[in-house]
């Protein structure tokens, strides 16, 4: 858990209103950098409010949502930055984005967060590898002039559009979606979907990736397989996660850092096993074990 | 599939028939007074109603016949089922490429076929009223196509860019300033002989950047908020265009406009005309086959950049906004500059062919730039399948070409009477078209998808697949 | 002042028929998400209606004071009906199968109704002006500054009242009713709504009928105070009362009615202030403007962007 | 097995449906007997969401029947099937978001003109506490597990004799996953409600049912009692194994 140490985003008393309801309440939390940060917590939580905060989708009503690349200090910028209209700070070390500030689109092409959602959003209409290259879109665009140089057939954005499908066809091997490539997206079956939506975020190039319940409406083998691929995105690639999930054989298995959120608010951070184990988040959200129960059940069908 | 055919049900007459009576009973609630009862007025302007009970029987007769025969129709074939052509097959997609290719090779020669066959004087009406008159439409639904097919933005006022490369055009040629400069600068000749090219390129910025105008306040709007807004613009464009009569000459519109060169060698009776130039015998098919020709190739040059678009990220881009606008700025796409692109793009293309439809005419007035034209494109390109180029060739065709072919009508007037004014019929028809065109094909005649970028094999993706775009 | 009053008085009194033609264009909006272009035609139809049976019956009973009345009436009466028939009949027609299907493809065949409708009425009833003899023009002086008589007259507090009173009655069948419930779940889910033991294609057919009486109650009006109408009608008023209804926010039958007044409003004072020619540009500005600085309309909910 | 002896409240026999050209089932055939918590456990594009819109005739099947408390319900328009008594919870929970959890409740209900509608609003408050604190409050503003609860709710309100449950647990906290169960389990015994459950959820869904079907690529490929699919090897290696609880 590199919260405290190397920490990527700073969320800072972020509070989200729609009308008279609070979805999001004064929630503070870090994530930190090559960690699986899992938010979780009862349904209507708030969680994907936050997520769509991070995202820049909603602009939260007050809070702070600091994310770096490279090792500029937070702390030592944040205040300053927040001071100066600016949305960002960049020195020698690294650079400093203030989310809150960003419209939608410079969250995901500037300060390179990447996400999926809760309701798989795909261009269902165009191939497996059409989504991969629209992914790619603002470096294609530079290749192409905008535009320009591609309608004229310049060799640069050719050459550009080779290497982007090379890195599309990385991620389908990677999500073992590869011969599904030149087939609509829209045609895929539902686990299938799910992690091309994953390797799309990815042919962004993202420091962190925002995953809205990955595994939801996945059998227990694609949940398995799910984790290696979040594992290797995150040893493989650096990647910095943060995934809200229900299904806790995904959530403790690979997380390195949970956040628990009921009501819009933190009621506990910390690792896994922390976590598991407070009586708070027992109450809310994991009820009673039931391991007693599960034993019973095995010992009746003869396990 | 192996399937047994069903055991074909007896037709039930009864069923049938109370169909029929119930539908003929409808006809007669909807038609008894606006058909049975004509509203007329006499000499000295008094208004009386004149009884039609034949007419009114005669339709409510046919209606009833109709109806039998529908049902009848449909009971016979109800037991099969319909064999459904198999999806998404690269076999579509073929079709189109070589149909294509055929199709553009016939449109090269298609004026020297008609020549051939119906001779000069002949041969005026068919490159005019069907080749050149549906090729603005094709080039015009090319072009609205990238916006809504593409793009999936509805705009419901495309024929305002269309007014604008055609005023652009009207005015620059027409104007005593630009014509007394011209004349200063280079030769009192050369104004009138290159307006048209000069101005051509000058319509389509224009147009683009009004595109870009009317686009940028509507970008926030989505569906049928931005159809009815672009509607508005359009309208808006027609109003200014009638009472701003200084500037545009109102109802009265603009006329001796300009006519297109041979690049400087005028078609007229001249030494200098293009005939005499060329040591032909003057007759104003040359004219006539040289616009053919003019829009032949502004038409395919907007087809080749449509198609290079597509596969180009900004292409590719309005094909992701259509499916998925949230998603698309999820991944970093600035959604506004897109779909201004788009906005302006297709824009130009209606201004390139508003300029020529200028110079064809020699007169345009805003009678040429009403809904119903807006309504016509849309139609197009709805009906030739959104996104597909044939679909559009083929649309036009069907759409322009049976209204043309309508015009034809009156040797009617053979078998009712010189009362009989068929031009009334055509609207009519063209409308009930409309209707019956959507009921049969909905997706439009060519619904599969080509995608841009393929791995190993290139396949078709079925428009049942293919979002239409929320904005 | 007297000015402003006599057109404040004009401009509500348009504003109602536009409004009552814009409620057509919600519901149906509302329940299927289409625009439904044929139903200025459909009111265009409704005026045509009202007039031949308004002619029927004077030509039978006369034209006094009484038999006038008794022809407005049946001619409103006949029209509703008739009118309802003609837009139950293009909804099962021209809509139904559409359903579900393409979005674009019952938009065209909304515009290939609307013009299959137009030059039926021409091809019926021939392209002329049908003018109505003058009837009701009895006014009530409100008062009279420098010469200038402010007045309004029995058609037009007639006017005004049936709009308050029909929007009164079916706000209340929309927003209380088990219809009006069952026509909401529709608009939002019709598969949903099937599940749950609701007779979609009814509801759908009955919204379409009550936009048309509707319609048919504004085309009578529109008749009694203009007093002519022709094949062409249909598209103008129609255009500008989807206007309204987009104006008042889409899907609200109050929006509906500020819409309509709003737009009537605008274009009588534009008209008297400004220039005449230009009062359908205002009016056409107006709806752009409030569209793009509010996409909702003036009474419609805002749409959070669900995520 | 003894259930047998009467006619089953639902049968399925031989259904085949399309999309289109796809065929989504292949010959299904399916019994639910009155008062039995059947489940059908599969993966995803297995069909089982195909089939419980088959059941209510969106799409209509077609080939095979289905009745329904003896009457045939295959080719019936699907408002005409929601009177018999059969509610559904559809995949995707589908509330209607610009209505009110109120009038969302109010909808389920109207199937019988909401004549018990009071006392069942207060039912399903009670089990659904959190839906009683939004009444008001427009459903498409609800998080997805909210509405969740609000289409199993508005599924109840109608007082059907046969439930229908799309993936119930689909995108729940655990804890109201097992709320949701105890539902589940508590109206088929206090009130003999006939419950069809498909879900993901294997293990939960398979120690509450009295009968269970596997369903593979729009077949039934096992059945049994849940007890014996719970111990069945293959069902545990595809279903259960992961620890999905």
């Amino acid at each position: 858990m590199r919260a405290l140490t190397d920490p990527i985003l700073k969320v800072q008393n972020l509070t989200m209103r729609f009308g008279g309801l609070v979805a999001v309440n004064d929630l503070t939390f870090t994530a930190g950098r090559g960690d699986i940060t899992a938010l979780i917590g009862p349904n209507g939580a708030g969680k994907t409010t936050v997520f769509n905060c991070i995202t820049g989708f909603y602009k939260p009503t007050t809070g702070r949502m600091a994310l770096r690349h490279g090792s500029i200090d937070i702390d030592a910028h944040v205040e300053r930055l927040t001071d100066t209209p600016n949305d960002h700070v960049t020195n020698a070390e690294g650079s400093l984005y203030l989310l809150e500030r960003m419209p939608d689109f410079h969250v995901s092409a500037r300060a390179k967060v990447a996400r999926t959602f809760q309701n798989i959003r795909l261009f269902s209409g165009m191939t497996v590898l059409e989504n991969l290259m629209v992914a790619q879109h603002n470096p294609l665009m530079v290749a192409s002039n905008w535009t320009i140089g591609g309608l004229l057939g310049f060799a640069g954005f050719r050459k550009r559009e080779k290497a982007a499908i090379e890195t599309a066809k990385y991620w389908l091997e990677k999500t073992k979606l590869i011969d599904r490539a030149d087939d609509p997206a829209g045609d895929l079956p539902y686990g299938d979907q799910r992690r091309l939506e994953i390797a799309r975020a990815m042919c962004t190039e993202p420091v962190l990736l925002c995953l809205d319940e990955p595994a939801a409406g996945l059998n227990p083998r694609e949940s398995l397989e799910l984790n290696a691929l979040l594992r290797s995105i995150r040893d493989d690639h650096g990647t910095s996660l943060l995934l809200i999930e229900h299904d806790m054989s995904v959530v403790m298995e690979i997380s390195d850092h949970v956040v628990v959120l009921d009501y819009g608010t933190k009621i506990s951070d910390g690792t896994p096993e922390q976590v598991k184990s407070d009586p708070k988040v027992i109450a809310a959200y994991l009820g009673a074990e039931d391991e007693a129960e599960v034993e019973q059940i095995e010992a009746e069908v003869g396990l | 599939m192996m399937m047994e055919a069903p055991a074909r049900e007896p037709v039930n007459f009864v069923g049938l028939l109370k169909d029929a009576v119930f539908a003929a009973a409808i006809a007669f609630g909807l038609f008894s007074l606006m058909l049975g009862l004509k509203t007329d007025q006499t000499l000295n302007n008094q208004m009386v109603l004149v009884p039609r009970p034949g007419l009114l029987f005669t339709v409510v007769g046919l209606v009833f016949v109709g109806r039998f025969l529908i049902g009848y129709w449909q009971a016979i074939n109800a037991g099969k089922i319909k064999k459904r052509k198999a999806a998404a097959t690269p076999l579509a997609l073929k079709i189109e490429k070589y149909g294509t290719a055929a199709f553009v090779g016939f449109l090269f020669v298609y004026p020297m076929m008609v020549l051939g066959t119906a001779g000069p004087s002949g041969a005026i009406k068919w490159i005019d009223n069907f080749g050149i008159q549906i090729l603005i439409y094709i080039m015009l639904g090319w072009g609205l196509n990238i916006v809504v097919g593409l793009a999936g933005l509805l705009d419901l006022g495309y024929v305002a860019f269309y007014a604008v490369g055609a005023y652009s055009y009207a005015l620059l040629a027409t104007s005593e300033p630009v014509k007394e400069f011209m004349a200063g600068a280079i030769g009192p000749t050369f104004w009138p002989l290159w307006a048209f090219w000069i101005c051509l390129p000058v319509a389509g910025i224009l147009a683009a950047f009004w595109g870009v105008l009317l686009g940028f306040p509507v970008l926030r709007l989505r569906g049928d908020y931005l159809a009815i807004v672009t509607l508005a613009f359009g309208e808006i464009i027609r109003l200014v265009l009638i009472n701003w009569v200084e500037f545009s000459g109102g109802y009265a519109g603009i006329s001796s406009i300009p006519r297109p060169s041979f690049f400087g060698v005028p078609f007229n009776a001249t030494e200098s005309g293009f005939a005499a130039t060329f040591g032909l015998e003057f007759t104003p098919i040359y004219r006539t086959i040289f616009l053919f020709y003019v829009i032949l190739i502004l038409a395919l040059i907007t087809a080749v950049v449509s198609t290079r678009l597509r596969r180009l990220p900004v292409g590719r881009a309005w094909e992701a906004l259509r499916e998925d606008e949230i998603a698309c700025r999820s991944l970093g796409i600035n959604t506004v500059n897109t779909k201004l692109t788009a906005f302006a793009i297709g824009a130009m293309f209606g201004g390139f062919a508003g300029a020529f439809f200028a110079a064809r005419q020699g007169f345009i007035s805003p009678e040429s730039f009403v809904f119903l034209e807006s309504a016509q494109i849309l139609a197009i390109v709805v009906l030739g399948g959104m996104g597909s180029l044939l679909g559009v060739v083929i649309a036009s065709i069907l759409l322009v070409g049976g209204v043309e072919l309508l015009r034809e009508l009156d040797f009617l007037k053979a078998y009712f009477g010189d009362n009989f004014d068929p031009a009334q019929y055509r609207m009519l028809i063209f409308g009930a078209c409309m209707v019956l065109m959507m009921l049969w094909k909905p997706r439009g005649l060519i619904s599969v998808r080509e995608p841009s970028v393929f791995l190993k094999e290139k396949k078709a993706v079925s428009s049942d697949l293919v979002k239409e775009g929320h904005g | 002042m007297e000015v402003f009053v006599q057109q404040l008085i004009n401009g509500v009194t348009l504003g109602a028929v536009y409004g009552l033609i814009a409620i057509g264009y919600t519901m149906v909006f509302g329940i299927i998400g289409m625009v439904n272009f044929a139903h200025g035609d459909v009111f265009m139809i409704s005026a045509f209606v009202a007039l031949i049976c308004f002619m029927a019956v004077t030509a039978l009973a006369g034209m006094t004071g009484g038999a006038v009345f008794l022809a407005l009436l049946v001619a409103l009466i006949v029209s509703m009906i008739v009118t309802s028939l003609f837009s139950w009949t293009i909804e099962r027609v021209a809509y139904r199968k559409l359903r579900g299907s393409f979005r674009l493809a019952p938009l065209i065949s909304a515009i290939g109704m609307s013009i299959l409708l137009m030059n039926f009425v021409q091809v019926a009833q021939g392209a002329r002006n049908k003018p109505i003899p003058p009837i009701m023009r009895d006014t009530i002086r409100l008062f009279e500054k420098d010469g200038f008589v402010v007045a309004i007259s029995y058609k037009q507090i007639l006017i005004i009242l049936v709009t308050a009173l029909l929007l009164g009655i079916f706000w209340y069948v929309v927003q209380k009713t088990p219809l009006g419930r069952a026509q909401r779940a529709c608009e939002q889910d019709q598969k949903m709504a099937a599940l749950l033991g609701i007779n979609v294609d009814r509801t759908i057919a009955v919204t379409f009928i009550m936009g048309a009486a509707l319609a048919a109650v504004a085309g009578t009006m529109f008749l009694t105070y203009y007093g002519v109408v022709v094949f062409s009608d249909g598209f103008v008023p129609g255009v500008k009362a989807f206007t309204a209804a987009v104006l008042g926010g889409i899907g609200s039958l109050p929006g509906a009615v500020l819409g309509g007044m709003l737009i009537g409003l605008i274009e009588t004072f534009w008209s008297a202030y400004f220039s005449i020619d230009y009062k359908d540009v205002a009016a056409f500005s107006i709806l752009a403007i409030v569209l793009i600085f509010m996409p909702q309309g003036l009474l419609g909910k805002p749409e959070v962007e669900k995520v | 097995m003894s259930m047998t002896e009467k006619a089953p409240l639902l049968a399925v026999r031989g259904v085949k449906t399309y999309y289109g050209n796809i065929i989504a089932l292949k010959g299904v055939d399916i019994d639910v007997h009155e008062g039995e918590i059947v489940t059908m456990i599969g993966a995803n594009g297995a069909g089982k969401s195909t089939l419980m819109m088959t059941i209510f005739g969106k799409p209509q099947a077609r080939e095979g029947t289905i009745t329904y408390d003896g009457r045939d319900i295959t080719r019936m328009p699907t408002h005409e099937i929601a009177h018999l008594g059969i509610a559904q919870s559809p995949e995707g929970r589908r509330v209607f978001p610009r209505m009110s959890v109120f009038e969302n409740l109010q909808m389920g209900a109207s199937v019988n003109n909401l004549a018990y509608f009071n006392e069942d609003l207060e039912k399903v408050c009670a089990i659904f506490p959190r839906l009683k604190e939004r009444l008001q409050q427009r459903a498409g503003t609800l998080s997805g597990g909210e509405q969740q609860m609000l289409a199993i709710a508005r599924a109840l309100m109608s007082r059907p004799r046969l439930l229908l449950l799309d993936e119930p647990s689909l995108g729940l906290a655990p804890i109201v996953v097992r709320q949701i169960f105890d539902v589940i389990r508590e109206v088929n015994r206090k009130e003999g409600m006939t419950v069809f459950l498909v879900e993901q959820n294997a293990y939960h869904a398979l120690k509450l049912a009295t009968r269970a079907y596997v369903m593979v690529n729009g077949l039934i490929t096992m059945s049994g009692s849940g007890k014996e699919l719970l111990a069945d090897p293959q069902v545990k290696a595809a279903y259960l194994e992961g620890g999905h609880h």
